[in-house]
């Protein structure tokens, strides 16, 4: 099959990467590199809200082509369907309420690489006993999600949330003393929680979080996945991704 | 088929189904309790209490759970006078508040129920009552609740198994009952059908004892009714 | 951007976003409506047959659609359906995904599903019919078609219209999960714009607030209904001394 | 005008659970002919008429309406109509009057009224209306023909009933208590009424308590007992000397007090 | 026996939207009166009885029993009873049988009967049951006391009807037609009870169309017309030579066909 036009979803509630504008139009990262990606691979692209719940059975019914929406490589993923190359990875970090006594945990400001299954870090080390008997507040059956019980599961009270957002609504709640997740998306958060919250610990980066965030696509359409991993490719080599990273989340979250 | 899949994904979400009925048994016990003031409070005649009662179906019934839900748990927290008083202890719990908001959701739903099954007592059976120097409370008890309870039956069977399944909305919350497992699974998977299947038979069985035992309920109810004459059947 | 700008009409507003989505909601909880009243009579008819078969089914389908979760109801209508029509369609040459419209797909499911409560309530209010007024039907040799239409069905209306109205109310809320299918309607109208804007409280309880709008008109409609079937019986003897 | 025979009932039997409240009745009745069926309550009366019009069925026995055997079908020891169409029918020519009066509550007088011959006989509307509004007329009641019934007294409810019986024009009426709830004034009103129904060849059972209905309207008298007929001849015989201990007994009240 | 009122009605009125069903009707019963009212149906004879015991709130007008006035209230044109309790009481001691029955549907015989000494008087069960089996005896339904009402003839639901309210041993029982679905030897049984419960001094306010029971069991004849009380008086006044033209018109048929 020739891909001359192909349908891109995403789910156009999950601001900086996507969301949806108060005229119904989609913008954020994602919306604006899916345009740059698609004309590098010469395909004409339509954008579709849809619900994230159903997005991967609809992506192998075949109501649609692509996924674009922050979704995480995974091996378990990767079982049901096929990815691009990354065009994003973020490192993760804990949140705090900002007048917390857990609140600049050592190392605040500092970021450290850890690669996939490492474990006996001195910061993290430094961590588990400052967060002992503390509530943790994660996004369920996320990458992070894992690295908080592999790691924090001895020593602190873990709770699951079906989103970021409600966990950072109880964070400020109180119900929980720390948050878990992609320090991108806390960044943007602590901009709405009207500065109540703030980073404690240090980033978190490297190979730990896998690969990074890929276009999801049908395992059968091996050519489409790999002219949108050559497009992806291009845009990292000129740094389009990074410009448009900084527009959208300030930081770079090209991978390295 | 994947029955290895099947079998593990069944195992997992079995685990969450004491979480799911005991969501389930208190909701529709404190619910039901609920409902029961809010109705009579709805046929009391009192123009303040039938007023109160109607905005409070209104609200309950009117919008829902998932807001109700919503603005129970992350919402009363952002009030500084409730975080700060002796509620908190309780509201505090992710499962205080998942039943509470569950009760709080289907007594709206009930009282609307029980208020029709008490439109079809006979006024008949009623004015009979009150010449023998029954009202309130023993008019209540002895006739019109029996009556009305059976008639309204039917219809609070289906609501007690739709209490079965918006048990499935508490993981919003942080508990975990079964659909949440369920949902959890398929973000980790993404075998979204297999693993909804699974999910989908566990609540066919436990709703279909509960409507079994209802319908048994409602047969040995019935006695007291001329049995239909065959040649009348719809 | 002030809470009246972010639900205004305006350029950065989103009141023309919810209104529509509103509208949305409204246009699939009725039509759900429609088809499961449909559904729903026959359904109760087949359980009051007397025919054992019938019965059955009858029983089945209302433990069914009762039983399972709404939301898989819906994957199961939407994507099997979806995955039918497509097979469908390329078995006979055609290529490429063949989709139900998500409004179809929607109504049909909560439709499906609302006519198994319809069901019910139609049950409840034919077994409060008085027997002797069916008898007296009988007795003037009305058919039972006759008798359906002539005597049933105006009880049973009259005697449903609370639980109707119930059953409306639960597709109201049923068809808050038609978002799956990528109907965009007032459930998910409110979780985009909160989750766009950050905005949670504000959108949920507008969500909310438009919820009891449309809960408002339709009880309107129902008490008036109320009212008027209502109007050959006894004032109320509960209320009285 | 001719010796038709409009309803054969022969042998019927009926039980509830395991008490046998029929036990073999038999009954015939031709044009014009107006029977009083006497009995004690829980005699089998009411249930005796309702098996005629198929409202039970029994399970045994046969029941004729002008000449037409009303074709039923036993299977693994119950009874049923193997015709639906056939019964409908033939309801439609047995008028009857319930006991219980069993108006239809969601309509108006009125409306209960020319029900039948609109929607069953399918005539027309406006002459249907005309002819209720004489029968209304005819029993007192035409002033309430807006009303519901729940909003009517018990004399005029049963007035109500019996004016949605005649507005059938059956060939057959089956009359359960017609009276009962009537003064004494609507009584006689009401017998001179079914007197000229029966004059024009109308057939009537008639369940009644009303002994001077018995003696003075009607031609036959049938006494039931513990599920069958215990005696039955002429309204002359009966009340003459002829009748048996039983239903002397039975009269014994209505012959003391006068 | 001392000479009591036991009941005391004055000046009555009641209205269905603008139709005067009762227009002003006055009347006293003393221990062991037995009052029959007659009058056509529709005149307001049931109407009458439910405004008794506040069933139907009077517009107008005093009810007094026992010597304790029914408080009421009233306030922009409406009535309501001032204490509900007052209310309960009263009616306690009122019975009442009304003219279709009302038997609770969800009760068997039995239960309909001890529900009220058990529930509102608050007797022991056992008794209220042996005493209940008597009465029910006494009216020749012991047989079917687990039978529920939907299960009984007609005649069987009006005896279980006047079981029911007189377990109660209420000081004054309304009856409305009591006898309107009994055969004539019931009927005498029946009376039999009444003459036996009014010589023990229960006073007895009794609608009928039964013009032997006016005449030979009760000691004052209320006739009642329009909503109005016609004429009244000693069964033998009415009865006799001295009744008005209307309550002479009203028994015609009475008198004609015996
Ligand atoms: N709930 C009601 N609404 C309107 N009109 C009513 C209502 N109840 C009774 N009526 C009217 O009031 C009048 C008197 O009724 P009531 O039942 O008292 O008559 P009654 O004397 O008992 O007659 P019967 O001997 O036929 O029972 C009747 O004309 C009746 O139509
Ligand atoms: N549906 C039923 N189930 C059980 N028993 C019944 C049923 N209907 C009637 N019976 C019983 O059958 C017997 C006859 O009832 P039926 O109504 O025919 O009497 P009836 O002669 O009409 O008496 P009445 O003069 O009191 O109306 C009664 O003993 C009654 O209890
Ligand atoms: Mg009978
Ligand atoms: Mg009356």
């Amino acid at each position: 099959k020739d891909w001359k036009s192909a349908t891109i979803t995403l789910e156009g509630a999950y601001a900086p990467w996507n969301m949806t504008n108060a005229d119904g139009s989609l913008g954020g990262f994602e919306p604006e590199l899916a345009k740059i990606l698609c004309e590098r691979a010469k395909i004409e692209c339509k954008l579709v809200a849809s619900d994230w719940d159903g997005m991967i059975p609809a992506l192998n019914a075949g109501k649609f082509d692509v996924i674009m929406d922050a979704l995480s490589i995974t091996d378990e993923r990767k079982q049901v369907i096929d990815f691009t190359v990354p065009y994003a990875a973020t490192p993760a970090a804990f949140a705090t309420a900002k007048d917390s006594p857990l609140a600049k945990a050592a190392g605040t400001g500092a970021t450290i690489t850890m690669t996939a299954g490492q474990t006996g870090v001195k910061e993290i080390e430094a961590l588990k006993a400052a967060f002992k008997g503390k509530t943790i507040g994660i996004q369920a059956a996320t990458v992070y999600a894992k690295f908080v019980y592999d790691n924090f599961g001895s020593v602190a009270e873990i709770r699951e949330y079906k989103t970021g957002a409600d966990r950072d609504l109880d964070l400020q709640n109180g119900r929980i003393d720390l948050g878990f997740d992609d320090a991108v998306y806390f960044n943007n958060a602590f901009e709405s929680a009207g500065g109540a919250l703030a980073f404690t610990g240090p980033e978190i980066a490297g190979s730990i979080w896998g690969e990074g965030e890929g276009l999801g696509i049908r395992k059968a359409d091996t050519d489409l996945r790999d002219k949108f991993s050559a497009a992806i490719k291009s845009a990292l080599a000129d740094g389009t991704v990074k410009t448009l990273s900084m527009k959208w989340f300030k930081v770079d979250v090209s991978p390295q | 088929m994947d029955f290895a899949f099947l079998s593990s994904t069944m195992v997992t979400l079995i685990k969450a189904v004491p979480t799911s009925l005991m969501l389930f048994s208190l909701s529709i016990f404190f619910g039901g309790l609920l409902a029961l003031v809010i109705v009579a409070m709805r046929v009391s005649g009192n123009p303040f209490l039938a007023g109160f009662a109607k905005g409070y179906i209104f609200v309950f019934r009117g919008s829902p759970l998932l807001i109700q839900m919503f603005l129970i748990f992350y919402g009363l927290g952002q009030f500084g006078v409730i975080r700060y008083s002796f509620l908190w202890p309780f509201l505090r719990e992710p499962v205080v508040c998942a039943v509470l908001s569950l009760a709080l959701c289907t007594a709206g739903y009930t009282a609307e129920i029980f208020r029709g099954g008490i439109r079809a007592v006979s006024p008949k059976e009623i004015e009979a009552a009150r010449s023998v120097g029954m009202s309130g409370f023993l008019l209540v008890r002895r006739i019109i609740a029996p009556i009305a309870f059976r008639h309204a039956l039917p219809a609070y069977s289906t609501e007690i198994v739709l209490m079965m399944k918006s048990t499935a909305l508490a993981s919003l919350v942080t508990v975990w009952e079964v659909t949440g497992v369920a949902q959890r699974l398929i973000s980790q998977t993404y075998r979204t059908m297999e693993v909804f299947l699974c999910a989908a038979l566990i609540y066919l069985v436990l709703n279909f004892v509960i409507l079994q035992a209802l319908n048994l309920l409602e047969y040995s109810l019935s006695r007291h009714r001329g049995a239909i004459p065959p040649a009348l059947k719809a | 951007m002030t809470g009246l700008q972010l639900l205004g009409f305006g350029q950065n507003g989103w009141g023309a976003w919810l209104l529509v989505a509103a509208l949305m909601t409204l246009a699939v909880t009725a039509t759900a409506l429609a088809i499961g009243a449909v559904l729903g009579a026959l359904v109760a008819s087949a359980r009051l047959s007397g025919s054992r078969t019938l019965s059955f089914f009858g029983h089945v389908y209302t433990t069914i659609f009762r039983g399972v979760p709404e939301l898989l109801i819906i994957y199961l209508i939407y994507f099997g359906g979806a995955s039918g029509l497509t097979a469908i369609a390329q078995s006979m040459g055609y290529d490429g995904f063949f989709g139900m419209p998500s409004f179809v797909a929607g109504s049909l499911a909560v439709g499906i599903i609302s006519g198994a409560y319809q069901a019910e309530v139609f049950r409840g209010a034919y077994q409060a019919i008085p027997k002797g007024e069916l008898e007296a039907a009988a007795a003037i040799g009305m058919s039972r078609a006759l008798r359906f239409r002539r005597i049933i069905i105006p009880q049973v209306l009259r005697l449903a219209i609370p639980g109707l109205g119930n059953v409306w109310q639960l597709s109201l809320k049923d068809s808050a999960l038609v978002s799956v299918t990528g109907l965009v309607e007032l459930m998910r109208a409110s979780q985009v714009a909160a989750g766009s804007t950050r905005q949670y409280f504000m959108f949920y309880i507008v969500g909310g607030a438009l919820y009891l709008v449309l809960t408002s008109l339709s009880d309107r409609v129902f008490n008036g209904a109320e009212r008027k079937a209502n109007r050959s019986m006894p004032s109320a003897a509960i209320g009285k001394v | 005008m001719p010796d038709v025979t409009r309803l054969s009932v022969r042998n019927i039997r009926k039980s509830f659970g395991t008490h046998e409240v029929l036990r073999g009745i038999s009954l015939d009745a031709r044009d014009g002919d107006v029977i009083s069926l006497l009995g004690a309550s829980g005699s089998g009366k009411s249930t005796f008429l309702r098996c005629i019009n198929l409202l039970e069925i029994a399970s045994d026995g046969e029941i004729i309406v002008d000449g037409e055997p009303i074709r039923m079908i036993h299977k693994n020891g119950v009874s049923r109509p193997a015709s639906r169409k056939q019964v409908d029918h033939i309801r439609s020519e047995l008028g009857m009057v319930f006991q219980g009066f069993n108006l239809w509550s969601h309509m108006t007088i009125l409306q209960n009224v020319i029900e039948g011959p609109v929607h069953v006989l399918k005539r027309a509307k406006a002459d249907c209306i005309a002819e209720a509004e004489a029968l209304l007329e005819k029993v007192g009641i035409a002033d309430k023909r807006h009303a519901y019934p729940a909003h009517l007294s018990g004399g005029q409810q049963q007035r109500a009933a019996i004016a949605r019986a005649l507005a059938m024009k059956p060939k057959v009426m089956l009359f359960d208590e017609p009276t009962s709830a009537l003064d004494p004034e609507l009584v006689g009103e009401v017998l001179r009424v079914m007197r000229a129904l029966a004059e024009e060849g109308m057939t009537m059972l008639v369940v009644t308590h009303e002994m001077s209905f018995a003696r003075n309207v009607s031609n036959r008298v049938v006494f039931m007992r513990e599920g069958l007929v215990e005696s039955s001849g002429s309204p002359d015989e009966m009340f003459g000397g002829g009748a048996s201990p039983a239903f002397r007994q039975f009269i014994g009240h209505f012959g003391n007090s006068q």
